[in-house]
């Protein structure tokens, strides 16, 4: 049986009490759950938000596709990924994923690949509007990110 | 087919999406790019540096020298910075 | 500045969003937080109850040296432990790890050594009370948590 | 001293804790133990697999070759199964 797979990409905020009940209620063979969440972070106080971009469509097909390729590698019980869009700021949570599984083990790796995954494949972009500058940056992507998610190959 | 453009390609553009025809000597995403690119200086600047560009055919990552040809969807986007 | 580090021993249940709130509420340099929750897990069917027993005092202490030990090894922003106690039914929690940062990196990979070194050095132990057997039986200590703490020396 | 006894090694001594006053000849962790194991029997079942007994002086994990010198409370449990 495939995993319970939960993928949303919405502009609300989430709960990550709730987003965990989706995975665990009920159940009584779960070991370990581990929760990542990304969060707006502000470096020296001059962001006054962020203004996320996604290409609808796509952005859920493939998370779902990164989430399938974790479920293949590592035996998960449950995996949950909400990502927002719109405004956010500084301080508010951007990104959560769930796993859920037997052992810590597949837990904690099959998050930390989520994470590196999404950043190179999901198809969302960051702009920076800073306080009194406009208009706002782009963010760049990151080499560091790329070698993140090439370290899961091979 | 439907032409969708993203965050800054898009801003260059200025526009998000669009229905386009291409001669049937466009074969792959990187001759749809250079085709695009000689419509106007929009165009010519969003896609000016075509290592920076990312593409995705039917909402699915392609590669620059991936045939277009049955896609109803192409996609122009820089690197992703989500997550 | 030393991260924020809160460790509590207790019988009652906690609340994830709680904990975290400890460590996120009114900052907006943290990029990541990533939380482990360890379950009652219940192989087959026959899990009763566990029983969980520690050495008060000490408990909290070895908590507070192994989350030195990771504040030492990543640049971590605050940490949350909280470790039950009494009884707890299949199903519950039984432990919870939080770990905020500025990047992701150093809070996955501070939650997993946590857990890892928790599980061999903490002064808990859990005896399992399985349907219809009187009295219940003490948990073995498994070679592969020493072995999930060894691999971070060196 | 203080002596402290956890899970099955509490079970099988009986009690979880007492007043111990040993020998000046036992001076490490690994002396405690088998002046201990040399009380009675409940002792020697408790104590009888000593590669399975761990140990803390005053609160802190402490090997058998371990003085106790000084030590005010020395706890004997088995190897932890918390997380």
């Amino acid at each position: 049986m495939d995993p319970a797979a939960i993928v949303r990409v919405q502009a609300e905020p989430f709960s990550i009490e709730a987003e965990i009940a989706r995975l665990t209620r009920g159940r009584t063979d779960l070991g370990a759950v581990v929760t990542f969440t990304g969060l707006c972070r502000d470096e020296g106080g001059a962001l006054a938000a962020l203004e996320i971009e996604h290409y609808p469509g796509m952005a859920e097909e493939e998370i779902g596709r990164v989430v399938a390729e974790a479920s293949a590698r590592w035996p998960l019980e449950g995996v949950v990924v909400v990502h927002r869009y719109g405004e956010i700021l500084p301080g508010d949570p951007i990104v959560l994923v769930v796993t859920a599984g037997r052992h810590r083990g597949e837990a904690f790796a099959a998050a930390s690949f989520l994470m590196d995954y999404l950043k190179t494949k999901a198809p969302f972009w960051k702009k920076e509007h800073r306080r009194g500058a406009v208009p706002g940056d782009w963010v760049a992507a990151k080499a560091e990110d790329d070698a993140a998610a090439e370290k899961w190959r091979g | 087919m439907r032409a969708l453009y993203f965050a800054w390609i898009r801003e260059r553009i200025g526009k998000a999406e669009e229905e386009i025809v291409v001669p049937e000597t466009v074969v792959t995403v990187a001759d749809v790019i250079a085709w695009l690119s000689g419509k106007d200086e929009c165009y010519a600047a969003a896609f000016e540096s075509t290592k920076s560009i990312r593409a995705a055919l039917d909402r699915t990552h392609a590669r620059h020298d991936a045939p277009i040809a049955g896609a109803r969807e192409i996609a122009f986007f820089p690197p992703m910075t989500g997550g």
